[in-house]
């Protein structure tokens, strides 16, 4: 049923072993005479180029299988073993890691390309290059995996790179902050991911812990409803960190303060995307509990929507991007939530074109004006511009969702899923999500392209980005355009190819609605498209002032003070209890039994200090004092 | 006549002990030790005639030496003393006090 | 492999390190002597590890009778649990000398004693002998704290000496109890730590020797709540006193766990072992809390360590092999990563003339090689997969879970806790502006680099391929567990015969 | 009959110098006091048929260690307003006779519970030099040695304290 292949254990080594020679290069030259960039350049696009030709040949050996038994497996070496625990480094390519396979590696390959340009002039081009190829290479780890702890390893690997890439620009306080904040909330993530592994290992993990022999277990009698809801709940955990939902979507935001093509790497190909991967790959767990899957829909779903309010009122351009995805993530998981797999990683796929397209060409726009991301001090771009214009314009007709594009055709394979497995609170939210996300992604676009410039001396002096930048750009925008066409679904004649092709790897139950429900979602999503177009346009197609914010929209503005809460709520407690431990509870009750045998000595002394008076005579005394009560008491027994 | 001779060692023991305790000079003090010395000597030849062996005589010359060894000592601190404080007082020499 | 190997790595650095002390060497000569010799002693730990059979039991065994009348011996041999805290002593050791050169005599004179005084405690066969070096090992920290530490040295000093020394002595008492105990079971004396699993241990005295052990080796872990002298005395130490105190003496702790209390004390460990794990799930907790309002980096490190150390504890309280075995795994990552994460705080120290947080800033751009190797000790130490810090952590939160549920949850926030404080400082010292203190901070020598390049590959290479140094561990952490339970099977009937035997003895 | 006698008038004298000794305000009247104690002792031990000791006692204690004291006393040249002030030491005594009374009580207790027994001075050669003598040096040889030692390390001891200021200035 399963096939051995070793070159599998090789697409993440390249952009590891990447990382690594190109961060030794940076580490032994920064300090001394710097090599020319096009090194750095050239090494680091060579492990994601050749992981993506890797990846091509691992999809056509895939594709040479037939469907049900798709399969290829290669075990590195055993990694750890212990009592009943086997772990190996093991990797598995099935149709679903293939398709996270492909678009990681060419998404992943372009950005690189991009970040060249971007990136020229920079004193730590190479540290940059470092993190991206290590970036890449953790998230193949992740993806190829063939367990949940091989999968943890890249997890946490992409966990830090971003840590890394954030607060890349080091001398910058708020940078560090953000960097610290996304991996802190990562961890808590984390944290819900390594306790849902222990308990699924304890259930059913003796007989092997792969994906595979799991699998095969998960009707083992250990198994019961209470197992699965745990560990299902715990893993979800762990993909809230990592994915930014609802609580832990707080770090997404922030990280923002690292360079662009990071952001678009973060958002749009890699780390986001684990955590619905993640559910996904667990799809045989979710599956058994229904429960697991409503809960994961509606805080995917709420997430989408907080988001969406988010996004309509932010003036820094990236953070109106990074809410998106975090709006679009919430989608993702309103997808896998209700069993629609498929649908939710044909999310995750189209969603990695536009939203790469759309950071690329955010970044393209701040390249030219100069590291500027206040979208009130932009407008009139489009004329100087017009390669950045046109590719961000198709990418935001895809993400918000307009119906050629790659973005409409799975955001209504969702909400259609949502709808027929009779979620209908969870559609009714996803269908006014779908209008406030072509509102504000139009409002973005219509600021900043349109209109009078704002900002005259940015104006005169932006100018379109190079080749390297831009050539990307319109490959992705190509993507972001036919992308959606994959998985044409039967009522427009196609036949989800997507679909079909991950039915192997995941474990879902297509539903059966009649048409009317069908044409029902697909109305509803277009209607809320053009709505929301419409108001964007009416309030922003001419050109408009800097808004002042009051009422709902300033609470709206300051993002529900979650941040401001967060830090009240959880981080002064916790540094409070840090300092009262260290200040008050350590000296005063841990110590004081340690503390209060010393003062007993002391006070003891002091006390026997009176006898000490240091005449001899007065130890004579005490001698014969105390052979005189001796006496005393052997006479009376001497009779 | 054994009692008689051992109440007087008794005596003069008790004696030697109030001489210590109770006086300040280090000349007295001193040979109130010397005479607890004697009180026991005394004891020790009493028994050695009840018991007519002659090892009480041994060890109260014995003692003798001890004595003297004592006295050379003593004395010679007593004269360091005197020379640092030029004082008999016991109660001036107090370093031990806590 | 000659026959005792044992004796000579231990024994080497002792002779080495009186000599040192009796003669008038010079400093340079005394470091030299020091690096010779540790490093002669790393060959032969190196030699030592290849000829390991990983049979479980104890192998190179010595047996040289000693007291006969009391059935002591001097016993040595390794097994898998004290091979790797063997090496880990041996193979960080060197570094030392590399790193710090100008310091007295007596200092590398008393780092050669401590050496040997660990590799005998680690060796040990036999409880005497075992206590002997025990307290051997504290009196070169005794004199490097007190001699050539910090400012506040002093009542530090006293401190863990105390501290440390009424620990041992109830040791050295529930030693005598196990020997007592011995001879009126089985007729004749022996302290030989093997023989001591086959007693049968009941009733409130046999409590208190457990408690007698485990106060000892709590105190030296050290287990919450008997932690408090750790954080001045690693704070004043100098900084090789910091290094051996908390990468291999606290292990010996552990260690002594294992050996003594887990075999011994069967029934008494099962009753207690939930006690313990709280206490040891607590003191993650609270001095990674109390690390966060560290202002001076070395004492930030202390606490850090005492958090590390609350794990591994808990992963032999847990009583399954997964914990276990990630407990002594984890003994030699934290090993690694802390100890050389001290090491490079008295770098930091000595080059900066600084031991607060807020006066560095900006490292990282002067010295990117001693940030990458600082940065990569510490997300050993914050556990990340890829470092040798996470196998261990991970299986002993994975045993904990399954001792109990609640244990192990409270376990996993180790991996919150650890990475806010070290983010914290690392965000601090190695990232925003350079501060003054650091604006000419040098970067790491040659030589500096090349001796820590091992190290700081080590703990890569135990985290990407872990399984030949586990393949070394489990045999013997699977015969810890094949035992307690067919004692604990026995344990009813062997109460009615040892009752049988003290009437006869009556 | 005469023996008795004798023994009540040494005794008296005995007590009656160590009374003195205990309270005479200066040290020479102390010592001189001390020495009718001596003496008297060396007469209780001729009246036990102690002769060596009895000769040992007149010329090394009350000869030679007390003319040592009285040197001392007298080379120190001790005035009156260089002794202790002692103004309470009747109290002092009194006091100190009060603790030691039990002790001596004890101690006398024992002495009445012995058999009684005759003191009459024997005949034989006992307590004669010969006699004491080879007991010495065949009984007790190492002890005697061993006293020889300490007499030395008492002697050097002695000149290094007493000698020390003199030299090292």
């Amino acid at each position: 049923m399963e096939q051995s292949v070793n070159y599998l254990g090789l697409i993440p080594l390249f952009p590891l072993l990447g990382a690594v020679l190109i961060g030794l290069l940076h580490v032994f030259t920064c300090n001394r005479t710097k090599l020319p960039e096009k090194v750095y350049g050239i090494l680091a696009c060579v492990g994601p180029v050749l992981s993506f030709v890797m990846a091509l040949k691992v999809f056509v050996a895939l594709k040479g299988l037939p469907p049900e038994s798709r399969f290829l497996v290669h075990k590195a070496f055993t990694w750890f073993s212990v009592g009943d625990l086997h772990i190996n480094m093991g990797f598995l390519a099935d149709p679903l890691s293939c398709l996270m396979l492909l678009f990681v590696t060419f998404i992943g390959s372009l950005i690189h390309i991009y970040s060249i340009g971007y990136m020229g002039g920079d004193k730590n081009y190479g540290k940059f290059f470092a993190y991206m190829n290590l970036f890449l290479g953790s998230m193949l780890v992740l993806v190829l995996g063939d367990g949940p702890v091989v999968m943890f390893v890249g997890w946490e690997g992409v966990g830090l790179c971003s840590y890394l890439l954030i607060s890349f620009y080091s001398e910058d306080r708020s940078n560090v902050l953000a960097g610290n904040k996304a991996f802190i909330v990562n961890r808590v993530g984390d944290l819900g991911f390594v306790l849902g592994m222990s308990f699924l290992f304890w259930a059913i993990g003796a007989q092997g812990f792969d994906y595979l022999s799991l699998k095969a277990h998960v009707n083992d009698p250990a198994m019961t409803q209470g197992v699965l809801l745990t560990v299902c709940l715990l893993l979800f955990v762990g993909a809230t960190g990592k994915s930014a939902q609802i609580p832990l979507y707080v770090w997404l935001p922030d990280a923002m303060a690292g360079p662009t093509p990071v952001s678009a790497l973060i958002h749009a190909a890699t780390m986001v995307t684990a955590g619905v991967y993640m559910v996904a790959r667990f799809s045989f767990l979710y599956a058994e509990v229904a429960l697991a899957g409503s809960i994961v829909a509606w805080v995917g779903i709420l997430t989408a929507l907080l988001a969406a309010i988010f996004g309509m009122f932010q003036e820094d351009i990236k953070k109106v991007l990074a809410y998106s995805t975090v709006s679009q993530l919430g989608y993702m998981f309103a997808g896998v939530g209700v069993a629609a797999y498929s649908a939710g990683i044909f999310h995750v796929f189209t969603h990695a074109f536009f939203k790469a397209l759309l950071f690329l060409g955010a970044g393209s726009v701040i390249y030219a004006l100069h590291h500027e991301q206040n979208i009130w001090k932009m407008g009139g771009l489009k004329n100087k511009m017009p390669k950045t214009y046109v590719t961000m314009v198709i990418g935001a007709l895809a993400l918000a969702g307009c119906p050629p594009f790659s973005g409409f055709f799975s955001k209504d394979e969702i909400l259609y899923s949502a709808l027929a497995t009779g979620h209908f609170g969870i559609w009714a939210v996803g269908v006014l999500v779908a209008g406030m996300t072509a509102y504000y992604t139009f409002r973005m676009i219509f600021v900043v392209f349109h209109g009078e410039p704002r900002d005259h001396h940015a104006y005169e002096h932006a100018q379109e980005s190079p080749a390297v930048m831009t050539v990307p750009l319109i490959i992705l925008a190509v993507g972001a355009l036919f992308a959606g066409l994959l998985n044409l679904p039967a009522i427009f004649g196609g036949d989800q190819i997507v679909s079909h092709w991950l039915a192997p790897s995941v474990t879902e139950h297509h539903p059966h609605a009649g048409v009317f429900i069908e044409i029902l979602a697909i109305g509803a999503s277009v209607v809320a498209f053009a709505i929301g177009i419409k108001i964007a346009y009416a309030k922003f197609g001419k050109g408009a002032p800097e808004p002042s914010f009051t009422g709902f929209a300033d609470f709206a503005y300051h993002k529900f003070y979650v941040d401001e809460l967060y830090d009240k709520v959880i981080v002064q407690p916790y540094k409070a209890i840090g300092s009262s431990i260290w200040k008050v509870i350590e000296p005063n009750v841990t110590d004081a039994p340690v503390k209060g045998v010393a003062r007993l000595y002391m006070v003891l002394g002091t006390a026997f200090k009176v006898f000490q008076v240091g005449y001899v005579r007065v130890y004579a005394l005490y001698m014969v004092l105390g052979l005189s009560l001796m006496s005393l008491l052997l006479s009376q027994s001497l009779n | 006549m054994m009692h008689c001779y051992l109440y007087l060692s008794i005596i003069l023991f008790c004696l030697g002990i109030v001489g210590v305790i109770a006086r300040r000079n280090v000349f007295t003090v001193f040979m109130s030790v010397e005479l607890m010395l004697n009180a026991a000597n005394l004891a020790f030849i009493t028994f050695s005639r009840v018991h007519e062996s002659m090892d009480g005589h041994v060890l109260a010359m014995m003692v003798m030496a001890v004595a003297a060894a004592e006295a050379a000592l003593a004395l010679a601190v007593v004269i360091l003393l005197h020379k640092h404080k030029s004082k008999l007082d016991t109660n001036v020499f107090s370093l031990l006090k806590g | 492999m000659f026959e005792h190997v044992l004796s000579v790595i231990i024994f080497l650095p002792i002779l080495a390190g009186l000599i040192l002390l009796a003669t008038p060497a010079s400093r340079s000569v005394a470091r030299f002597t020091g690096l010779a010799v540790s490093l002669a002693t790393l060959v032969l730990s190196l030699d030592l590890y290849a000829g390991f059979q990983a049979t479980g039991h104890l192998e190179f065994v010595e047996n040289i009778p000693w007291i006969e009348s009391l059935g002591i011996s001097y016993a040595l041999g390794v097994d898998g649990i004290s091979l790797f805290i063997l090496m880990a002593g041996s193979v960080l050791l060197p570094l030392v000398y590399f790193v710090f050169g100008t310091r007295e005599k007596g200092y590398y004179a008393n780092l050669l004693l401590v050496q040997g005084a660990m590799a005998g405690a680690v060796c040990a066969a036999d409880m005497i002998l075992f206590y002997i070096f025990w307290e051997v090992m504290l009196l070169p920290v005794f004199f490097m704290l007190g001699l050539y530490g910090g400012p506040q040295r002093l009542p530090a000093t006293l401190k863990i000496t105390l501290y440390t020394i009424a620990g041992s002595l109830l040791m050295l008492a529930a030693i005598v109890y196990l020997g007592v105990s011995y001879h009126a079971q089985f007729g004749e004396w022996s302290f030989a730590m093997d023989k001591m699993a086959a007693l049968n241990l009941t009733g409130r005295v046999a409590a208190v020797a457990f408690f007698g052990f485990m106060i000892a080796f709590a105190i030296k872990i050290p287990l919450f709540p008997f932690h408090t002298w750790l954080p001045d005395a690693y704070t004043e130490a100098p900084t090789a006193t910091t290094f051996v105190l908390s990468a291999i003496m606290a292990k010996i702790g552990v260690y002594g766990v294992i050996r003594f209390v887990v075999p011994v004390f069967d029934l008494e460990f099962a009753r207690f072992a939930i006690l313990l794990a709280y206490a040891g799930v607590i003191g993650m907790m609270y001095c990674g809390l109390a690390a966060i309002a560290q202002k001076d980096f070395k004492r930030m490190l202390a606490f850090s360590s005492a958090s590390h150390m609350g794990v591994i504890a808990l992963g032999v309280f847990c009583m399954n092999i997964q914990a276990l075995t990630g407990s002594i795994y984890q003994i030699v990552a934290h090993a690694t990563s802390t100890g050389v994460l001290f090491l490079f705080a008295g770098i930091l120290e000595e080059r900066t003339n600084t031991r607060t947080i807020d006066d560095l800033g900006g490292i990282a751009a002067k010295a990117p090689v001693f940030a990458l190797y600082f940065a990569i000790a510490m997300l050993a130490s914050v556990g990340l997969p890829g470092t040798s810090g996470f196998i261990g952590e991970f299986m002993i939160v994975l045993g904990a879970i399954k001792f109990n549920t609640a244990v192990g949850v409270l376990a996993g926030t180790t991996l919150i806790i650890g990475v806010c404080y070290m983010l914290w400082m690392f965000q601090r010292v190695f990232f925003e502006k350079t501060a003054s203190r650091s604006e000419n901070f040098k970067e790491l020598s040659l030589v500096e680099g090349l001796a820590f390049l091992p190290v700081i590959l080590l703990i890569i290479v135990m985290g990407i391929y872990p399984h030949p140094f586990l393949s070394k561990i489990t045999p013997s952490t699977a015969l810890q567990f094949a035992q307690p339970a067919s004692v604990v099977a026995q344990a009813p009937a062997s109460n009615a015969q040892n009752l049988g035997l003290t009437i006869e003895q009556k | 009959m005469f023996a008795d006698g004798l023994f009540i008038g040494f005794a008296v004298l005995a007590v009656l110098g160590a009374v003195g000794l205990v309270l005479f305000r200066h040290p020479m009247n102390g010592a001189m006091s001390f020495v009718v104690t001596l003496i008297s002792l060396a007469g209780l031990y001729a009246l036990l048929s102690a002769k060596l000791i009895f000769a040992l006692q007149l010329i090394v204690y009350a000869g030679a260690i007390m003319s040592l004291i009285v040197f001392i006393i007298m080379f120190l040249n001790i005035q009156p307003g260089d002794l202790p002030q002692e103004e309470t030491k009747l109290f002092y005594v009194l006091g100190g006779g009060i603790v030691v009374l039990p002790i001596g009580l004890f101690l006398a207790k024992i002495v009445k519970s012995l058999p009684e027994h005759s003191t009459e001075i024997l005949g034989n050669n006992f307590g004669g030099v010969k006699e004491v003598g080879l007991l010495l040096f065949r009984d007790w040889l190492i002890p005697f040695e061993i006293v020889s030692i300490l007499l030395l390390v008492s002697l050097v001891g002695a000149v290094i304290l007493a000698g020390k200021r003199g030299t090292t200035k």
